[in-house]
């Protein structure tokens, strides 16, 4: 590491030859590592290059295999998290830390209690909680259990939770990739104000024009490496993208103008209402054209996963109706996921982890998930192994899934190379109806290259395609007519040749800006 | 006035009944809202039955017998966390592994050192000048309120003339409700069985929390087998336990992990249990009732409440699950 | 290495206990006290023991036995029966005796017992001892052989009271009703409720909490099978033993003598084999009226002068 | 520590093996204290239970029963469903097998009763594992509570029918008549014996063919068939299941249906095989003894039928210490809770020592790696 004489100010952590591995895989290989004090520090890198632990590292979650840590210069041993928070150092992290039944104020206090009793220590957590909002804006409400509250609440508490254990030191572990632009915002301004204040800031993300507008320097990691630092103002987004990945990389998606034909998916009126009765869809109605792209923007949890899982027969259906493929689908007539299949509706689900794999099953196991019934997989009784293992092993040649081992458990892929995984299972069934939910999310610059092309090669296919992602960069760049959801409503529809983050932002935000209502009004008429 | 004195004394038995499944209740609602599956409560309450009971007879004093019948179950608490907090084994396997060895070693035990065939001797008994038994409270007027109508039967009868143990049993109900849901150790407690990652990144020990959970559980549950032992039979017979341990776990997900849940669970199997006790040869019309139906009621009961009225009970979140930092 | 099952030269005489084991304080623990360690002590012979864990074990214990060249073996309780019946068929030159149950082979004596007439006089005696004219009954299973004693108690003490009340209970209808005493514990003190102060129990274990349970709320109980009155010196008013052991003690003397013989044999008040108990620990309750009426309604029962019914024999308890 | 530095063996043969030997020490221990030699204790059980066709016969007999009370927890636990229910199961397994045997035994040839047997047997256990299932599917019920719960209600039920129905009029013991010898599982030793093979009584019957070709059966269902693949895609990931189309309802009430059945064939070996009646709790806590077996077996046929041998030779061998010593034979369920205990509970705790002795005596020990463990 050259590039260490750049910090000039005192540093508030340093790393010296950090070094992590899990079983066999090696997260972190002696990285050093200096942030100074009073500034944001960016760190990006693609998924799975040992970002999250290297800062659950600094933060005592886990412990080192070697290496030191520093702080205002002394070597700190931090053997758990309590003594990182007792260095001054707190954390928010990719997966917020919170007891979801537990409401903001005992979610708080949770560790950092004044006494034995509760009501003692509720009472100075909630003089101290309504100071710090204030202070930098961070209302949340305190006696809610935090399930009920929106991700960007949690997040707050996330934050509040670091602030009132006094931390100096603020590491965010990709805080925006659930926030509304809006939100975002909001939070680079707090960042702004804790640093005004003296307060450290590393941050964690793969926006890198958030890394541009927001932090002081920024180091990269690669496979487990630091591959370089750089002072901000000296580097540009094609510079850090082509320093994670270690090649070019195209940041823009290049496409034709769709050429939309028949109608193959069509929404009618859809509303449904959970388990708790809250009502998750509301009068959803929209189409699909074959060859074109319709991109579903919005923060996630509003209503996006219902739609989804409605369409693909997850969720059966109470109100309204689907046209899809052709046949008509509605409360008395429903279909299972594997019907739907059946006619033509592929489903990329939104979390490969939750729905799309079986972490334990071999790849080639995986690879028939939701097919395993098809004629090609089974011989009279016993599934066909060998047609399954050879079928896999041609496609994961074919989508570039390494290691190219069809026996190899899924759990062991790296995350884009399971996305790849599913993506080439439910492409290469030919379906009509593409039902994409988050293609790229946690997935590194890579892989995000190759999916979004196989995207459009499907629209060019003469596919109708529904996108669903919280990435307004994806979905603007993918989609070629973008709706915006709002708790369970679609709030408006934008061509995304006049779409831009600013309007989608409003949107997601349920506000319809006027020019929107206008184009809306030139369609209608 | 016949009729009220049939419920008083069916509640007064449904006290007694109800003692060791709701110690055994509380002891599981400790384990589980720390997020660890306690299957072996059985196995607790007949390992600390037979410590009591033995205890009480060699030093002939009942409190031995607490104090060794409590120790002995927070014993295999701390082998049950050994196991599964510590080496993170499974759950459900360590608890029957515990009940299995607490039956065979209660037995065994106890055949080689009183050679009773795995009794304990009796522990009142006038010729070896043996009284290590509980006594009963009275509680003061009892006597003379006695033939007071309704009054007399509600205070003499039902409330008053218990073990020290049920009542403690029904003051453990309130306290852990306080000590779970009003104190520092109860708001951690309760996270750890939500979420121990994120109660390892508030800088607190999940490994710590859930051992002290477990001994509690330990210890409400060594009550459950002394009360049995020590009070209700003066004696410790082979798998005297019964299969209350599996009962009073179904009270605890009846009661939706909650003391007071938990605490109307067993005085519902309580109530059947008394009910049942005292209604042999019950008609239905001209039919007598079978005893084995009448047996089998608290069960059925059991399955058709949960499976028709309390609907899915939701469990901590965590549990079950042994708390992994890294995976390998 | 395989043995011979025939008797040999060397007497060899066993016992297999039934599955609550020979501690049980009552029925197992009679053949072990008045059986194997009496005959130990008069014959100087070992007898050798099995404690069946399970159902298997009955039959495997009996067959180990026998393969050994163990003989005579005796059974111990009902529960044996088919077990007997098999290993009896493969092992014809090992003599079996039976507790409690009969066996129809050439090799096999089955003892019985004519528990209903012991339990008359119980019945009588706890009759006599009630103030309320109440009295209880508490069985361990629910079946023939302890609906017998049920029977023959009530016939008892309705002969010494005709107007008592006799509440019976049953533990339950699995074997493991002989070995809860909680459960005893409160069958008894639902009945002592309802106003019984002389409480019988032919429950196995289970008796334990039911003798508890009369020693706390200050009434009467009664023992069984073996003599049990020392249990709780004071509020044992008696016991209806069971001569179990002695049964087993008189067949191996028979099988040593030479004279044992297959068949059923019947251990009646006449032969001794049931009675009630006086000892020291419960001469005091026993007032000599008491002891007269007893004796004499005993004698009755020998001579013929009271024919108690035998519930087994109809299945019922109509007298 | 990887699976791709630690071969495969090592965690399935050898971790085992140790986790054995430590619940050996243990219990030697025990012994100790109970002032038997342990050396002798082991060898009486080992003499007792392999010594002779007739202790072949009596542990492989415990083994059969053993094969299929694991197997059909194993089969539940592919579902993720800890079915505790196997004792009742068996329990009214033996009620169908029974039925079937009373009623047409003597009616019918053998050849024909047979599968009438097996068949009533497996659908009562299913019948029994029924409720249960269908509550967790469509209510969402706790299978462990509802299936202690259907043991608890077996019991009652069995004994209802045993002493008001089924038992013949004046017999004492709780049982049904003995079946017509027709319908018994013909005994290894007597088939043996017409091959002129010379083999001691035992109960030992054919039923443990049945019971190894369940376990092929389960192997295939479970890792070749579409039905397992679903049963082993809802208990890994079941929100993954419902994606792919897979109705868990249906998936856990077949997977249940399955593990009824298996533990309902237990009845075969030990009613229509060797007791030739049904007796009061005849399944005597076998049902409980295959949740160990079907976790030391690692819910793998194979394993299953090693744990089965196992639990069989602890059984059988145990037995025998008895008639030896006249040690309380109850020291016998202490050797299974042991061994419970440690290949179960503790399994992981021999594991990393075993790997990193592994690792250092092939050379691959660094010192990294003993910093990182
Ligand atoms: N607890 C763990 N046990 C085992 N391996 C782990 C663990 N956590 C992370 N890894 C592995 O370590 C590597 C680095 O993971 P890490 O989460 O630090 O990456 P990241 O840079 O934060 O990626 P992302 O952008 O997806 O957040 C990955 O290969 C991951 O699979
Ligand atoms: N949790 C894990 N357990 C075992 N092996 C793992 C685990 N996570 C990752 N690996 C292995 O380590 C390798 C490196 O993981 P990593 O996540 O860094 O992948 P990658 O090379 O960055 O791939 P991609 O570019 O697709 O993200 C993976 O290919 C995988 O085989
Ligand atoms: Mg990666
Ligand atoms: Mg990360």
């Amino acid at each position: 590491m050259t590039a260490q004489t750049q910090v000039a100010a005192k540093p508030a952590i340093e790393l010296c030859g950090i070094d992590k591995r899990f079983g066999a895989v090696h997260a972190n290989k002696n990285i050093d590592l200096k942030v100074a004090k009073g500034t944001i520090h960016g760190i990006v890198g693609e998924n799975g290059a040992g970002k999250s632990t290297l800062m659950s590292i600094i933060y005592g979650f886990y412990e080192a295999d070697s290496g030191e840590i520093l702080i205002d210069n002394k070597v700190t041993k931090i053997a758990d998290s309590k003594t990182a928070i007792a260095s001054g150092i707190g954390m928010v992290h990719q997966h917020f830390m919170l007891i979801q039944n537990f409401t903001a104020l005992e979610n708080v206090i949770l560790g950092a209690e004044s006494g034995v009793m509760l009501n003692v220590s509720l009472d100075k957590a909630r003089k101290e909680l309504t100071r710090l909002a204030s202070e930098y804006g961070l209302d949340v409400p305190l006696d809610v259990p935090v399930e009920q509250l929106s991700v960007g609440m949690q997040q707050r508490i996330e934050i509040l939770k670091a602030l009132y254990r006094g931390a100096k030191v603020l590491i965010l572990d990709e805080p925006t990739g659930v926030l509304t632009p809006q939100e975002a915002e909001h939070l680079f301004k707090v960042l702004e104000a804790l640093k005004k204040q003296g307060s450290t800031v590393i941050i964690i993300t793969h926006k890198l024009q958030e890394i541009m507008a927001i932090t002081d320097n920024v180091s990269i990691m690669r496979r487990g490496e630091m591959v370089g630092h750089v002072k901000t103002a000296e580097t540009n987004r094609e510079q850090l993208a082509e320093m994670m990945v270690g090649r070019k990389v195209l940041l823009n998606v290049n496409k034709t103008a769709a050429k939309p034909t028949d109608t193959l998916l069509k929404v009618n009126h859809l509303s449904w209402q959970d388990d708790a009765g809250v009502q998750r869809l509301e009068d959803v109605a929209f189409s699909v054209r074959a060859g074109e792209i319709v991109g579903i923007a919005g923060v996630s949890g509003n209503g996006q996963s219902e739609l989804l899982e409605l369409l693909s027969g997850i969720k059966d259906i109470q109100q309204g109706s689907v046209e899809v493929a052709g046949t008509q689908l509605d409360q008395d007539s429903q279909m299972t996921p594997e019907q739907l299949r059946a006619i033509g509706v592929a489903h990329i689900p939104e979390d490969r982890h939750k729905m799309g794999l079986v972490n334990s099953f071999a790849a080639d196991e995986a690879f028939i998930l939701g097919y395993h019934r098809a004629d090609q997989y089974n011989g009279k009784l016993l599934m066909d192994q060998a047609a399954i293992r050879k079928d896999c092993a041609e496609k994961m040649q074919k989508w570039d899934v390494r290691p190219q081992d069809p026996k190899l458990k899924a759990a062991n892929f790296s995350g884009g190379n399971q996305q790849k995984l599913v993506i080439a299972r439910e492409m290469e069934q030919k379906p009509d109806v593409l039902l994409v939910g988050q293609p790229t999310r946690g997935v590194d610059i890579g892989a995000i290259e190759s999916i979004h092309n196989r995207i459009i090669e499907m629209r060019d296919a003469g596919k109708a395609v529904l996108l669903v992602s919280v990435e307004l960069e994806e979905i603007m760049s993918l989609a070629d007519r973008i709706l915006v959801m709002f708790d369970g409503k679609i709030v408006g529809e934008v061509p995304a040749s006049k779409a831009n983050e600013q309007i989608l932002g409003l949107m997601m935000a349920n506000i319809v800006p006027d020019e929107v209502k206008a184009l809306q009004q030139e369609a209608e008429a | 006035m016949e009729y009220f004195q049939t419920v008083i004394l069916i509640l007064d038995a449904t006290l007694r009944v109800a003692t060791p499944l709701i110690f055994a209740a509380l002891a599981g609602l400790f384990s589980e809202r720390s997020g660890v599956v306690d299957i072996g409560l059985e196995g607790k309450i007949l390992a600390s039955a037979f410590a009591g009971a033995a205890a009480a007879y060699v030093f002939n004093s009942p409190w031995m017998g607490l104090i060794v019948g409590v120790l002995v179950s927070v014993s295999l608490a701390m082998l049950h966390g050994f196991a599964t907090v510590t080496h993170r084994g499974d759950q459900v396997v360590s608890g029957m592994a515990i009940n299995i060895l607490a039956m065979g070693l209660t037995a065994s035990l106890g055949n080689f050192w009183f050679h009773q065939g795995g009794n304990t001797p009796n522990l009142v008994n006038a010729l070896e000048n043996i009284d290590a038994r509980f006594t009963t409270i009275v509680f003061p007027f009892a006597e003379q309120l006695k033939d007071v109508p309704i009054i007399g039967g509600i205070y003499s009868e039902l409330l008053s003339g218990h073990f020290l143990l049920v009542y403690l049993a029904l003051a453990a109900v309130p306290l852990s409700w306080f000590v779970l849901f009003k104190t520092r150790f109860g708001l951690r407690l309760r996270a750890v069985g939500e979420n121990p990652t994120a109660v390892d990144t508030a800088g607190i020990s999940v490994v710590g929390m859930r051992y002290m959970a477990l001994a509690i559980c330990g210890a409400l549950a060594g009550l459950a087998g002394v009360y049995l032992s020590v009070a209700v039979t003066a004696q410790f017979l082979p798998n005297m336990s019964a299969g209350k341990g599996y009962m009073a776990l179904a009270a605890l997900i009846f009661g939706k992990w909650r003391p007071r849940g938990a605490l109307l669970a067993c005085l519902m199997f309580g109530i059947l249990q008394a009910i049942a006790d005292r209604s042999q040869g019950a008609m239905i019309g001209s039919v007598e009732i079978p005893v084995q139906l009448i047996e089998a009621l608290p069960y059925i009961l059991t399955v058709v409440l949960l499976g028709g009225f309390i609907g899915t009970a939701i469990a901590p979140k965590a549990i079950g699950r042994p708390y992994v930092k890294e995976r390998e | 290495e395989e043995e011979t099952a025939s008797a040999s030269d060397s007497f060899k005489p066993a016992v297999i206990y039934d599955t609550a084991g020979k501690f049980d304080k009552s029925f197992n623990e009679a053949v072990f006290r008045g059986g194997v360690e009496q005959f130990k002590l008069d014959k100087g012979v070992e007898v050798a023991e099995f404690e069946p864990q399970n159902e298997e074990q009955r039959e495997q214990g009996l067959r180990t036995l026998a393969q050994r060249g163990q003989s005579p073996i005796v059974a111990v309780g009902f529960n044996m029966q088919s077990a007997v019946q098999k290993v009896a068929e493969e092992f014809p030159e090992t003599q079996f005796a039976i507790i409690d149950s009969v066996v129809d082979l050439p090799n096999v004596q089955s003892m019985l017992f004519a528990e209903h007439e012991g339990s008359f006089l119980v019945g009588a005696l706890a009759a006599m001892a009630s103030e309320t004219n109440k009295v209880g009954f508490v069985g361990g299973m629910d079946i023939p052989l302890i609906s017998k004693f049920a029977c023959g108690y009530e016939q008892g003490a309705k002969y010494v009271s005709a107007d008592a009340e006799v509440f019976q209970n049953m533990t339950g209808s699995t074997p493991a009703a002989f070995g809860d005493p909680a459960r005893g514990s409160e069958l008894a003190k639902s009945q002592i409720a309802k106003g019984a102060d002389v409480v019988f129990a032919a429950a196995g274990g289970t008796g334990l909490g039911v003798y508890q349970a009369a020693k706390d709320e200050g009434v009467y109980a009664i023992g069984v099978d073996s003599n049990q009155n020392y249990i709780q010196p004071g509020s044992m008013l008696t016991s209806m033993v069971k001569k179990v052991g002695f049964a087993s003690y008189t067949t191996w003397a028979e099988a040593l003598e030479g004279d044992w013989q297959p068949g059923i044999k019947v251990f009646d008040l006449a032969s001794g084999g049931v009675d009630y108990a006086i000892d020291e620990y419960n001469e005091s309750l026993i007032t000599a009226e008491m002891s007269s009426t007893v004796e004499s309604i005993k004698a009755d029962i020998i001579a013929g002068n009271i024919t108690v019914h035998d519930y087994t024999a109809t299945m019922s308890c109509d007298y | 520590m990887s699976q791709q530095e630690i071969p495969n063996w090592v965690s399935i043969v050898i971790v085992p093996i140790v986790n054995i030997i430590l619940a050996a020490i243990v219990s030697g221990f025990v012994f100790l204290y109970l002032d038997i030699n342990p050396i002798d204790a082991v060898s009486t059980m080992a003499y007792g239970a392999f010594g002779s066709s007739y202790g072949w016969g009596y542990t492989l007999y415990y083994t059969t029963s053993f094969i299929f009370t694991g197997l059909a927890v194993a089969v539940a636990f592919h579902g993720s469903m800890f079915n505790i229910g196997g004792e009742g199961q068996a329990y009214i397994g033996a009620l169908g097998v029974g039925l079937v045997c009373l009623f047409l035994g003597g009616k019918v040839p053998f050849l024909l009763l047979l599968p009438m047997s097996i068949i009533a047997g497996g659908l009562f256990g299913a019948l029994w594992a029924f409720i249960p299932a269908w509550l967790a599917a469509n209510r969402g019920s706790h299978v462990v509570i509802t299936t202690i719960m259907f043991n608890f209600i077996a019991a009652s039920l069995m004994a209802f029918l045993l002493v008001e129905v089924l038992k013949p009029a004046g017999s004492m013991s709780v049982e049904t008549a003995v079946f017509d010898q027709a319908a018994w599982i013909p005994k290894v030793f007597e088939v043996a014996g017409s091959f002129g093979i010379k083999m001691q009584r035992s109960p030992l019957n054919l039923s443990i063919i049945w019971a190894l070709i369940c376990s092929v059966f389960v192997y295939i269902f479970i890792w070749k068939t579409k039905w397992g693949y679903e049963i082993r895609a809802m208990g890994q990931n079941a929100s993954a299941a419902e994606y792919a189309g897979i109705s868990l309802n249906k998936t856990i009430i077949m997977t249940m249906l399955i593990s009824g059945m298996l533990a309902g064939f237990f009845a075969l070996n030990v009613v229509q095989g060797e007791a030739h009646q049904i007796k009061l709790s005849l399944v005597n806590g076998m049902g409980f003894t295959g949740i160990a077996v079907a976790l030391m077996g690692r819910n793998h046929p194979v394993g299953i039928l090693f744990a089965s041998l196992l639990f069989g030779f602890l059984y059988q061998g145990g037995g025998e210490l008895q008639f030896e010593y006249g040690v309380d034979p109850r020291i016998i369920v202490v050797l299974q809770g042991l061994v419970i205990l440690f290949s179960g509970a503790l399994e992981h705790m021999a594991k990393h020592p075993v790997e990193r002795a592994y690792l250092m005596l092939t050379g691959k020990f660094n010192k990294t790696e003993q910093e990182g463990a």
